[in-house]
C-alpha cells in the first residue's frame, strides 16, 4: 500500500518552529461524513457512539475520544476523523443506506492545526466569528470562511484550533495563515 | 508676527525631543507630539496649500479631521497625497510637500483663475466648453483635468502592508471625549465587553480645552476616569482608530493607523456590536464673510488647541470673532495661555461681563455690537475690517475701522458630528436651541451622547455618556453596576458652552465670501444656484459641489444650507439636509483591500498533481480558481507545436491527462435514482450498477446547464461528475432542489471533487497500458466494456476505472484517492513507457474533443438549447425533468436558431477563436454576422485547421462556404461548413 | 448585514448565497404547463418592504433557509430551516 | 444665439451673474396633457425631450416624486459604451453612443461626454478569445473595437499591474476608443433644460399615487398634486417600476430591485486616462474630470430598495481595484452611495407598449441605465408617439421571457443578480 502524500508538502519548509503560534498538519487515517435521515437520527447517534466509544456531540460541537473526533455540523450530519484507516468500511457496514449516507472524504479534507497563545488572534484577522472563550468555548465547531475558503473551525482548547479544509485549497489557506500570522511570529512546525 | 512657539505649555509635545521634517524642501523644526500643522504654525508658516479652483493661498484652518485647507503630500516614492496636516503626527525626516501649486506655493500661476472668478461661477462649465464641433469637450478636458485634482498619486505599487481584524463587543463607544469616556466606564462596570474607539492618539476629546468639569479640574477628572478604565480588563481602548461606516445590523467599519515604525501601516477593523454609543462630538462653526479664507483666519477652538496641546500661538496679534459666550471664554483661555489677544468682536450688544472684564484687563479691546466685514491680506492676514452691527435690523452701520492683526479666530457656535448617526438612522433634525442639526431616530442599536446631541457642556455630556453607556450595556443583557450615580443632564447644556448665541453666520458685506473652502464655493455661488432653480439640497450640492470635497463639507454644509434657506425665504428645516453615507472620514484603499493583494487576491486551487505539472514544464493557466496545464512545453516549442505533438501521440498510441478538477458529487440514498431521473434529461434509474452514462442538465428555463458522466456504484449510490466550471454551482443547485422542490426524497449529497483524483488514459494503447499498470483487473472489452466502471488496484492503491472517452479514442478514466494521485500517475507513466505514453494538457484535450465535435462550456454557454447542439437524443420523451416544460417552447426549438457546426479552413490558415461567420469574401464588405467560432485547433487527425461554431440554421448548411471574419486580429479566411464530428464518426476507435 | 442561521447562529451575509423570492410556488414536476412554469421562473412581486426570501448558508452548514427581511430597511425579522429537516430539528 | 455659451457666461459674469434664468421652470401641473411621463430621471426627461423634438409632441408633463435626477442618473459610475456581446444590445447601445456624440450641442448644455476609451482587461487566454468574439461582432456592426496585447495595455495604463505574479495576469484587452464617461447630473439637468425650453412641463415633488382607468385603459394618473389626465402614460421609474405598476394593478414583472454601490476617492491629478474594467472579477474604474477615482463592481446580491450597501462589496471592489492598480493603495475613498437598479431576468432592458392599453413601459436597466439614457429616451419617445416599437427596441419586449427569447448577455439565465 503506497504511502499517502500530503497536500502540504511545502508547509514544513516555512520553518520557525517555536513561536507564539504554530501551524502544522494532522494526518488522520480516515475522514468521513455521515448524513442521517430525519427518522434515523437516533439510530445514527447510537451507532456512532457504539463504534467510537464516545458520546455523540450536540449540534455545533465536537467530542474527542481515543484517536477520534466527531463533529456535529448540521442536522443529522457528522464529520468524523480518526487514526484508524478502516472507519469508513466500519460505518458503511453498520449503516445501510436506509439508515444513513456515509461518504469517504479521507483524501478530500486536510486538517490544519493552529496552536499557540496567539492562535485566536491570528484567526481573528480573517474570521468573522466571535472567538472569545465566552462565546466560542473549547469543543465548539463552526463552519465559516477564511479569505473566501470554506473551513470548519474546531476549538480543542483555548489555544488550540483545528481547521478542516478542502484538499485543493489547503496550500493556499496555509500560505494565507502564515502571512496573517507574521505579526505574531507564526511558524510552521 | 505670525504663529510662534510659546515659551512653555503644550500637553502633547515633549520639548526635550526635537524633530525636523521638510516642507517643500525647507526644514521645519518641531517636537515629538507635534502634528505637521502645529509645527508649521510654530515655524511661522502661513500658506500651506492652494485652493481647488481659484488656487488661492490657504493656511491652517482647524486642528482636526474637519480641516478643509491644509492638505499635503507625504513621503517620497509611494507618496501619500491629500493628507490633513492637522492630524498627521510629525516625524523626524518626513518629507512633506504642498499640492496643487505651480510653479510654487508662494507664486501659483493658477491663481490667475481668481481674477476671472466672476466667469467661473457655479456651473459655468455646464454652459460652455461645448464647441466647436462634436468633439467639443475633448478639446478642453485635458487642460481642465490637469487644473483639477489636488495631490499627485504615485505610479509605483504601494509597498506598505495593510492588515485586517474582526472585533466583537457588547457595547461599542465611538469617541473618547467626556461623553465617550463616561459611557465606556459605565458600560465596562457592568461587565459588558466594551470597545472604545478614538480617532486621535490620545483620549479626552476637547476636555483639555475646558478648565473645569463639574466643580473639579478637568485634568483631574480625565486622569481619574482613565485610571478607572485601566482597571477594567473588559474595556478595550483603540486610539488612532477612526470609525468610518455604520452598516446594517450594527456592523461598523473602522481604520486603525498604526504608530510610525509598525510592520503594517493601517489595520481595518470590522466591528460587530450589540449596542453602540455615538459620542462623536461637534465641530466649531465658522462665519461667512469676505476674505474669510485668508491664511490666518481659523477656528477659535483650534487656536486654543494649538496653544494648550502644542504650546503654539497662532499669531502675535489675534482678533477673536464670535456670536456667543463660549467664544469669550475661548478668548480668555487663549490670553491666559500667553497668546496675545488684541480684540474680541461680537455682534451682540451684551458680552458676558466676567470674561469681558478679565479680557479688558489683559489689554484686549471688547467690540460688542460689531462684526468683521472683511479679512485682508494675501498670503497672510494683515488686518480685519470691523463695522458696527445692529442685531435688530441685521445691518451694519457707522464707520468701518481696520484692526491690524495676524490671526482671526472665529467662533460661530458648534455643529454636531451627526454623520455616523445619519448613516444608521433617520435624517438629522434641526435644533433651534443650537441652530444646528442633531441626530434623528436610530435605525440600528445606537444612542447618542454629548456634543453630538448639542450637549456642549462637559459635565452634562459626561452625565449623558454615563447613562448611555449603562443603558447600552443593559440592552445587551448586562445589568447596571449598582451605585452608578444616574445624573440627569442639566438643561441648557447648549447654553453652557455657547451662551445666548445670536444666530448670525453670514455677515452682510460685499466681497468674495467662502462657504466651502476646499471646493472654493462662495455664498454668491449658492445664491446663483438657487436662482437657477437648483433649490433642493441635493441639487445645490451637485451643482455647486458644496460639501463634496475630501473634507466632506464638515465646516461648510450647515452654512451652505442656511444661505440657501435665506435665499429661498424658508426656515432651514424646510430645506432639509443631505444624507450622510460612509465613509465619515476618508479611508485608504489599501486598508479596504487588506492582504488580498497580488498573489493573495484569491485562493489558488491545486490538483494533487500540481507540482508534477510545474516540474514537467506545464504551461499553467487559470481555470476558475484552479491552475491547469495548457501543454507541457519542450524546449523551443510553440504552444501549437506542443499541443499538436501531444494530441498526435494520443491518436497514435496513448496519453494521460489530469482530470482531477472535474466536479464530483456523491449522490446517495434510497431515492438517488429517482432524484437523478428528475435532474437529468435522460434516465439513470435504468442504469445498471457498474455502468456510467453521459447526462445532460437543463436550467428551469429550459436552456442547457451542465453535462458530465454519472456512474452507478450501487443500488443507492451514484458518483456524479460535472464540468470543472460548474462543479460548485451544480452542487448548490441540487441542494436547492432537495430542500425546496423535493424535500420528501431521501437523498444525501457530498462533494467528492477533492477526494478523488482523476487521470484520463486515452489512445489505442490505453488498454495495454492499463493492463501493465493494474494489479488485478480485467480491462478486456468483456471485462470492462464501453461505459463500464470497475474497482481494482494499481500498485496496491485502490482505484476506480471507468471506460469513457472524451477524445474519441479507446479511453479510460482512473480515479484514486487524491493522496495517491502522484503514485498512480507515475505508475501509469511507467506502465506506458513501452508505448511512449505522453502527458497531455488542456489544449490537446480540447483538440481531441473538437475533432469529435464534443461540446464543452464554450458551446454550453447558457444561451444554447438541446436542439442547438444536436443533443435531442438525450432528451427523454418518457419522463419529466427539470427544465423540460420550458425547453419545449417553440423559441428554443426553432430551426432558425444558431446550431453547432464544424468548420474546415479552406486556405490552410488557422480559424480564429472568436471569429464571426459571414458571407462576404472581402474583409471590407463582410456582411452581417451569421454565427461565431466557439473553439478552434490544428487537427493532427485531419492535418488542417478546424473549428466548432454556432451558425444560423447550421445543420442544413453543411458544405456551404463562408468566411471567418476576425477584424480585431486583421484576419478574414474562407471556411467550409461541415458536420461537427470530424473524425471517426461511427466511433470504431472508441469502441474498437 | 447579519443572518440568523437556525443551525449556526448569527452569521455575516457573506457566508450565504441569495436565493430570491420564496413566495413563488414551484410547479410540481408532473405539471408541464409552460405558462405556469414561466410565471414561476420569470415573474416577481419585488415588494418594497417585507420580503420572504431564500438564502443558502453555502459557506456554513449548507442549509437552505427562508429569511423574512425588509427590503427597505434590510431589517431581518426571522429565518427558518427548509428541507427534510424542517420541523424535525429535534430528531 | 444659444442661451448657454461662452458669450453668455461672459455677459452674465460682468453683471454679477444676476441675470441667469432657472435651468427649467418650476411648472404647475395642468389638468391634462397629451403625454405624461412618470419619472423625472434621465430616461424620463430624455423621453420628454425627444417627444418634443423628434415628434413635435410638446404638451408633455414629466412627473417626479422628489427632485429630478435623484435616481440612478445621479448615482452611477458615469460610463458610456456600446461594447456589448449580443447583436440587439450592440445596435441599441451604439445608437445611444451616436446620440451621446454631440449631445451637448443638441441640449445646449455641456454633459462633458469624454470619449477617453473603455478598456476591458482580459485576465486569461480564453477571456481574450471571448473579447475577440465580442469585438468582432461590434466591428461587423460598424462599432469601433480594438484587441490589444499586454504591452499595448500597459502603455495605455501606467500603474496597471501587467506582471506574471498577478493572481490573474493580464494577457490583453478589448478597447472601445469612442466609449468613455459623461458628467452624470448634467445629463438630467441638460435634458430637463432642453425639454423645458421646448415647452415640456417638469413637475417636481409630484408623486404618482395611482392610475386613472376607463374600461381597462389608462387615461391618466392621480398624484400628490391632484389628478392629471393624458391618453398616453409612459412609466420610466427604474428600480421603482414594480411599486409604481402595482398601483395600476400589475402585480408581477420579470424584475428585481437591487442595490448597486459606487465609490469615489479624493481628487488627484490625472492618473488613469481611460475607463478600465477588470476581467478577473467585476470592477470598473475611471477618473472624473474633478480628479476622483470613480469605481464600482458587483451588486450587493439581495433585493433592496434601501440605496445603501454593505461591507463585503466595499472590500471586494477595492480589492479588485488594487489588483489592477497596486499604486493607489494610499489613495482614499471619500464617498460611497447605493443605486437602486432594476435587474431583469436576462440582464437586458424592456422598452415597450403596455402592459395596459394607454400605458408604455421603460425599465430593466440592470447595470446599463446611464449609458442608455439617450437611446432609451429616443426609442421610448418613438414607441409612445407611434404606438409601436422602433426596430432598435423591438427585441426588448416584456413578453420575450415567457416566449423564451431572452437577450442574455452573460448567459446567466433567469437569475437577476447574476447579470
Amino acid at each position: 500500500m503506497a504511502e499517502r502524500l500530503s497536500a502540504l508538502t511545502h508547509l514544513a519548509s516555512a520553518g520557525g518552529g517555536n513561536s507564539r503560534v504554530r501551524l502544522s498538519e494532522i494526518r488522520p487515517g480516515s475522514i468521513l461524513q455521515i448524513q442521517a435521515w430525519p427518522e434515523t437520527a437516533v439510530t445514527v447517534r447510537r451507532v456512532i457512539a457504539e463504534l467510537l466509544g464516545t458520546e455523540t456531540p450536540p449540534l455545533g460541537q465536537a467530542s474527542a475520544g481515543r484517536g477520534v473526533t466527531v463533529a456535529a455540523i448540521a442536522h443529522g450530519r457528522y464529520l468524523l476523523a480518526g487514526d484508524a484507516s478502516d472507519l469508513v468500511q466500519k460505518f458503511e457496514a453498520a449503516l445501510p443506506s436506509a439508515d444513513a449516507a456515509v461518504s469517504d472524504i479521507s483524501h478530500g479534507r486536510v486538517i490544519l492545526r493552529l496552536e499557540g497563545e496567539a492562535a485566536a488572534e491570528v484567526l481573528s484577522t480573517s474570521v468573522a466569528l466571535d472567538l472569545d472563550l465566552s462565546e466560542f468555548p473549547a469543543g465548539r465547531v463552526a463552519q465559516t470562511m477564511i479569505h473566501h475558503v470554506d473551513v470548519l473551525i474546531h476549538r480543542r482548547t483555548e489555544t488550540h484550533f483545528e481547521l478542516w479544509v478542502l484538499r485543493s485549497f489547503a496550500e493556499s489557506l496555509a500560505e494565507w495563515l502564515l502571512d496573517q500570522g507574521l505579526a505574531f511570529g507564526i511558524g510552521a512546525a | 508676527m505670525p504663529g510662534f512657539r510659546l515659551p512653555q505649555g503644550g500637553t502633547r509635545v515633549d520639548r526635550t525631543r526635537p524633530l525636523r521634517f521638510s516642507f517643500d524642501g525647507a526644514p521645519v523644526g518641531g517636537f515629538a507630539g507635534d502634528t505637521l500643522a502645529s509645527a508649521l504654525i510654530a515655524s511661522g508658516r502661513t500658506v500651506v496649500a492652494r485652493s481647488f479652483k481659484y488656487h488661492r493661498p490657504r493656511g491652517i484652518y482647524s486642528a482636526g479631521s474637519e480641516e478643509p485647507n491644509a492638505l499635503v503630500t507625504l513621503g517620497s516614492g509611494s507618496v501619500e497625497p491629500n493628507s490633513k496636516a492637522t492630524i498627521v503626527e510629525a516625524q523626524d525626516g518626513l518629507r512633506v510637500r504642498s499640492q496643487n501649486a505651480w510653479p510654487s506655493l508662494a507664486f501659483d500661476a493658477g491663481a490667475v483663475n481668481g481674477l476671472f472668478s466672476r466667469f467661473f461661477a457655479a456651473g459655468f462649465y455646464y454652459k460652455t466648453f461645448m464647441g466647436p464641433g462634436r468633439a467639443g469637450w475633448m478639446l478642453y478636458e485635458p487642460f481642465i483635468r490637469r487644473a483639477a485634482g489636488l495631490g499627485k498619486a504615485s505610479f509605483e505599487p504601494d509597498p506598505d502592508r495593510y492588515e485586517t481584524g474582526h472585533a466583537f463587543c457588547d457595547v461599542l463607544v465611538v469617541g473618547g471625549g467626556p461623553a465617550g469616556l463616561s459611557a465606556a466606564l459605565a458600560a465596562g462596570r457592568t461587565g459588558a465587553r466594551v470597545i472604545l474607539c478614538e480617532d486621535n492618539p490620545v483620549l479626552g476629546g476637547a476636555l483639555d480645552l475646558e478648565d473645569r468639569i463639574a466643580d473639579g479640574n478637568s485634568a483631574d477628572w480625565l486622569f481619574g476616569t482613565l485610571s478607572a478604565l485601566n482597571g477594567l480588563a473588559n474595556v478595550r481602548r483603540m486610539t488612532r482608530t477612526s470609525v468610518y461606516g455604520y452598516y446594517d445590523d450594527d456592523v461598523l467599519g473602522a481604520v486603525e493607523t498604526l504608530p510610525p515604525g509598525s510592520q503594517a501601516r493601517q489595520r481595518h477593523w470590522r466591528i460587530q456590536a450589540k449596542g453602540v454609543v455615538l459620542a462623536t462630538g461637534a465641530i466649531e462653526r465658522p462665519f461667512v464673510f469676505p476674505g474669510n479664507d485668508v491664511p490666518g483666519v481659523m477656528l477659535a477652538g483650534s487656536a486654543l488647541a494649538y496653544a494648550r496641546r502644542y504650546g503654539v500661538a497662532v499669531g502675535g496679534d489675534v482678533v477673536l470673532f464670535t456670536n456667543n459666550d463660549g467664544g469669550w471664554r475661548t478668548a480668555l483661555a487663549l490670553s491666559r495661555a500667553g497668546v496675545p489677544v488684541r480684540a474680541i468682536v461680537d455682534p451682540r450688544s451684551q458680552a458676558p461681563a466676567d470674561a469681558a472684564q478679565l479680557l479688558a484687563e489683559a489689554g484686549a479691546e471688547c467690540l460688542t455690537g460689531h462684526v468683521v466685514t472683511a479679512a485682508r491680506g494675501g498670503t497672510a492676514l494683515k488686518s480685519v475690517k470691523v463695522e458696527a452691527f445692529d442685531a435688530g435690523t441685521g445691518k451694519t452701520s457707522g464707520a468701518a475701522r481696520d484692526l491690524k492683526c495676524d490671526a482671526l479666530a472665529v467662533a460661530a457656535g458648534w455643529v454636531p458630528r451627526v454623520h455616523l448617526a445619519s448613516q444608521a438612522g433617520a435624517p438629522p433634525v434641526y435644533s433651534e436651541a443650537i441652530h444646528a442639526f442633531v441626530p434623528g431616530a436610530p435605525r440600528e442599536h445606537w444612542m447618542a451622547a454629548g456634543a453630538i446631541r448639542g450637549t456642549f457642556d462637559a459635565e452634562a455630556a459626561a452625565a449623558e455618556g454615563e447613562r448611555a453607556g449603562a443603558e447600552a450595556a443593559n440592552a445587551s443583557g448586562f445589568n447596571s453596576f449598582p451605585g452608578i450615580p444616574q445624573k440627569k443632564p442639566k438643561d441648557g447644556g447648549a447654553a453652557q458652552r455657547t451662551g445666548a448665541m445670536l444666530p448670525l453666520f453670514e455677515i452682510p458685506a460685499k466681497g468674495k465670501a467662502f462657504v466651502d473652502l476646499q471646493n472654493d464655493v462662495t455664498a454668491s455661488d449658492v445664491r446663483l444656484a438657487q436662482r437657477e432653480g437648483f433649490e433642493s439640497v441635493e441639487h445645490l450640492k451637485r451643482y455647486t459641489t458644496l460639501g463634496m470635497a475630501a473634507d466632506q463639507g464638515k465646516t461648510s454644509n450647515l452654512n451652505g444650507l442656511s444661505i440657501l434657506a435665506n435665499a429661498r425665504g424658508v426656515p432651514i428645516p424646510a430645506v432639509g439636509t443631505t444624507r450622510f453615507r460612509p465613509p465619515y472620514n476618508p479611508v485608504s484603499l489599501g486598508a479596504l483591500a487588506g492582504r488580498a493583494r497580488g498573489g493573495h487576491l484569491a485562493a489558488l486551487r491545486r490538483t494533487p498533481l500540481h507540482d508534477w505539472h510545474l516540474k514537467a514544464g506545464g504551461l499553467m493557466t487559470n481555470v476558475g480558481l484552479w491552475h491547469r496545464p495548457r501543454a507541457y512545453m519542450q524546449p523551443g516549442e510553440t504552444l501549437e507545436q506542443a499541443y499538436v505533438r501531444e494530441a498526435r501521440a494520443v491518436r497514435a498510441s496513448v496519453g494521460i491527462t489530469d482530470v482531477s478538477t472535474l466536479g464530483k458529487i456523491d449522490v446517495q440514498g434510497p431515492d438517488a435514482a429517482t432524484f437523478l431521473d428528475r435532474v437529468y434529461t435522460n434516465t439513470f434509474s435504468t442504469l445498471p450498477v457498474g455502468k456510467a452514462r453521459y447526462g445532460l442538465m437543463l436550467r428551469d428555463d429550459g436552456f442547457l446547464y451542465d453535462d458530465g458522466t454519472t456512474w452507478r456504484l450501487g443500488d443507492n449510490r451514484y458518483l456524479m461528475t460535472t464540468t470543472t466550471a460548474n462543479g460548485a454551482l451544480v452542487y448548490q443547485n441540487l441542494e436547492m432542489l432537495l430542500a425546496i422542490a423535493w424535500p420528501e426524497l431521501k437523498v444525501s449529497l457530498a462533494s467528492l471533487t477533492d477526494q478523488w483524483a482523476g487521470v484520463a488514459v486515452a489512445g489505442p494503447n490505453s488498454r495495454a497500458l492499463l493492463e501493465n499498470a493494474l494489479d488485478d483487473m480485467d480491462v478486456s472489452d468483456t471485462g470492462l466494456p464501453f461505459m463500464g466502471v470497475k474497482a481494482g488496484h494499481i500498485g496496491g492503491i485502490a482505484v476506480l476505472v471507468a471506460r469513457l472517452s472524451f477524445s474519441g479514442e479507446r479511453a479510460y478514466e482512473v480515479y484514486c484517492g487524491s493522496d495517491h494521485a502522484l503514485a498512480v500517475w507515475e505508475r501509469l507513466l511507467e506502465a506506458g513507457k513501452a508505448f511512449s505514453v505522453v502527458p497531455y494538457g488542456l489544449e490537446a484535450l480540447g483538440t481531441l474533443r473538437i475533432e469529435k465535435g464534443h461540446v464543452t462550456g464554450a458551446e454550453i454557454d447558457g444561451r444554447t438549447s438541446v436542439q442547438d447542439l444536436g443533443l435531442e437524443k438525450m432528451f427523454s420523451a418518457k419522463k419529466n425533468f427539470v427544465g423540460k416544460p420550458l425547453a419545449l417552447r417553440p423559441a428554443l426549438t426553432d430551426p432558425g436558431r444558431k446550431q453547432l457546426v464544424g468548420l474546415r479552413s479552406l486556405d490552410g490558415i488557422s480559424i480564429s477563436s472568436g471569429a464571426h461567420l459571414v458571407a462576404g469574401p472581402d474583409a471590407k464588405e463582410p456582411g452581417r454576422s451569421q454565427g461565431h467560432v466557439t473553439a478552434m485547433c490544428f487537427s493532427p487527425a485531419l492535418e488542417g485547421y478546424v473549428a466548432l461554431a454556432l451558425l444560423e440554421r447550421g445543420r442544413q448548411r453543411h458544405g456551404e462556404k463562408l468566411f471567418a471574419a476576425d477584424p480585431v486580429r486583421g484576419k478574414h479566411g474562407p471556411v467550409e461548413v461541415v458536420d461537427p464530428c470530424f473524425f471517426d464518426k461511427d466511433g470504431n476507435r472508441m469502441h474498437g | 448585514m447579519l443572518i440568523p442561521c437556525p443551525v449556526c447562529g448569527l452569521r455575516d451575509q457573506s457566508e450565504f448565497t441569495y436565493g430570491g423570492d420564496a413566495t413563488i410556488v414551484r410547479p410540481v414536476l408532473p405539471d408541464v404547463d409552460a405558462a405556469r412554469w414561466a410565471d414561476y421562473v420569470y415573474d416577481r412581486t419585488n415588494p418594497r418592504g417585507g420580503h420572504q426570501e431564500y438564502w443558502h448558508h453555502v459557506h456554513g452548514c449548507r442549509s437552505w433557509l427562508i429569511v423574512v427581511r425588509n427590503t427597505e430597511t434590510h431589517d431581518v425579522s426571522g429565518a427558518r430551516l427548509i428541507g427534510p429537516w424542517a420541523g424535525r430539528e429535534s430528531a | 444665439m444659444a442661451e448657454y455659451s461662452v458669450f453668455s457666461v461672459l455677459r452674465h459674469g460682468l453683471s454679477g451673474n444676476r441675470g441667469w434664468k432657472p435651468a427649467w421652470r418650476k411648472a404647475e401641473p395642468k389638468p391634462s396633457y397629451d403625454v405624461i411621463v412618470v419619472g423625472g430621471g434621465g430616461h424620463g426627461l430624455a423621453t420628454a425631450f425627444y417627444l418634443a423634438k423628434e415628434h413635435g409632441i410638446r404638451d408633455v408633463a414629466v412627473l417626479e416624486r422628489g427632485w429630478i435626477g435623484q435616481g440612478n442618473v445621479g448615482r452611477n459610475t458615469t460610463i458610456v459604451r456600446s461594447n456589448y456581446d449580443l447583436d440587439e444590445n450592440q445596435k441599441f447601445y451604439e445608437w445611444s453612443m451616436k446620440l451621446w456624440e454631440g449631445l451637448s450641442h443638441v441640449l445646449d448644455y455641456n454633459v462633458m461626454f469624454s470619449q477617453r476609451g473603455v478598456l476591458n482587461l482580459a485576465n486569461s487566454p480564453s477571456q481574450l478569445d471571448q473579447y475577440a468574439e465580442r469585438g468582432n461582432g461590434m466591428r461587423l456592426n460598424g462599432i469601433d473595437a480594438e484587441l490589444l496585447g499586454r504591452d499595448e495595455v500597459a502603455k495605455l495604463c501606467p500603474g496597471l499591474d501587467v506582471s506574471d505574479n498577478a493572481r490573474f495576469p493580464v494577457v490583453g484587452g478589448l478597447l472601445q476608443p469612442r466609449a468613455g464617461t459623461a458628467r452624470h447630473d448634467a445629463v438630467a439637468w441638460g435634458y430637463a433644460h432642453a425639454a423645458d425650453r421646448l415647452g415640456v412641463d417638469i413637475i417636481e415633488n409630484c408623486e404618482v399615487t395611482g392610475f386613472l382607468k376607463e374600461g381597462g385603459r389608462v387615461v391618466g394618473v392621480t398624484t400628490s398634486r391632484g389628478s392629471i389626465r393624458a391618453p398616453k402614460v409612459g412609466v420610466a421609474v427604474a428600480g421603482n417600476t414594480s411599486e409604481v405598476l402595482r398601483k395600476a394593478g400589475i402585480e408581477k414583472l420579470p424584475i428585481e430591485s437591487h442595490v448597486l454601490q459606487a465609490f469615489v476617492t479624493e481628487p488627484l491629478k490625472p492618473l488613469i486616462n481611460c475607463v478600465v474594467t477588470f476581467g478577473g472579477g467585476h470592477m470598473y474604474v475611471s477618473q472624473s474630470d474633478k480628479g476622483g477615482l470613480v469605481y464600482g463592481g458587483n451588486l450587493d446580491y439581495y433585493n433592496s430598495y434601501a440605496q445603501r450597501g454593505n461591507l463585503p462589496v466595499v472590500h471586494e471592489v477595492a480589492t479588485e481595484l488594487l489588483a489592477c492598480f497596486p499604486n493607489v493603495g494610499k489613495v482614499r475613498l471619500v464617498r460611497s452611495w447605493g443605486g437602486l437598479v432594476d435587474m431583469t431576468m436576462d440582464g437586458s432592458p424592456i422598452i415597450a407598449t403596455g402592459p395596459l392599453p394607454g400605458m408604455y413601459l421603460n425599465t430593466g436597466w440592470n447595470y446599463g441605465g446611464f449609458k442608455a439614457t439617450p437611446a432609451s429616451g429616443w426609442c421610448f419617445a418613438w414607441t409612445i408617439a407611434s404606438d409601436a416599437a422602433h426596430v432598435l427596441n423591438a427585441p426588448f419586449t416584456l413578453e420575450r421571457f415567457h416566449e423564451g427569447r431572452p437577450i442574455d448577455e452573460r448567459g446567466a439565465g433567469p437569475t437577476p443578480r447574476l447579470h
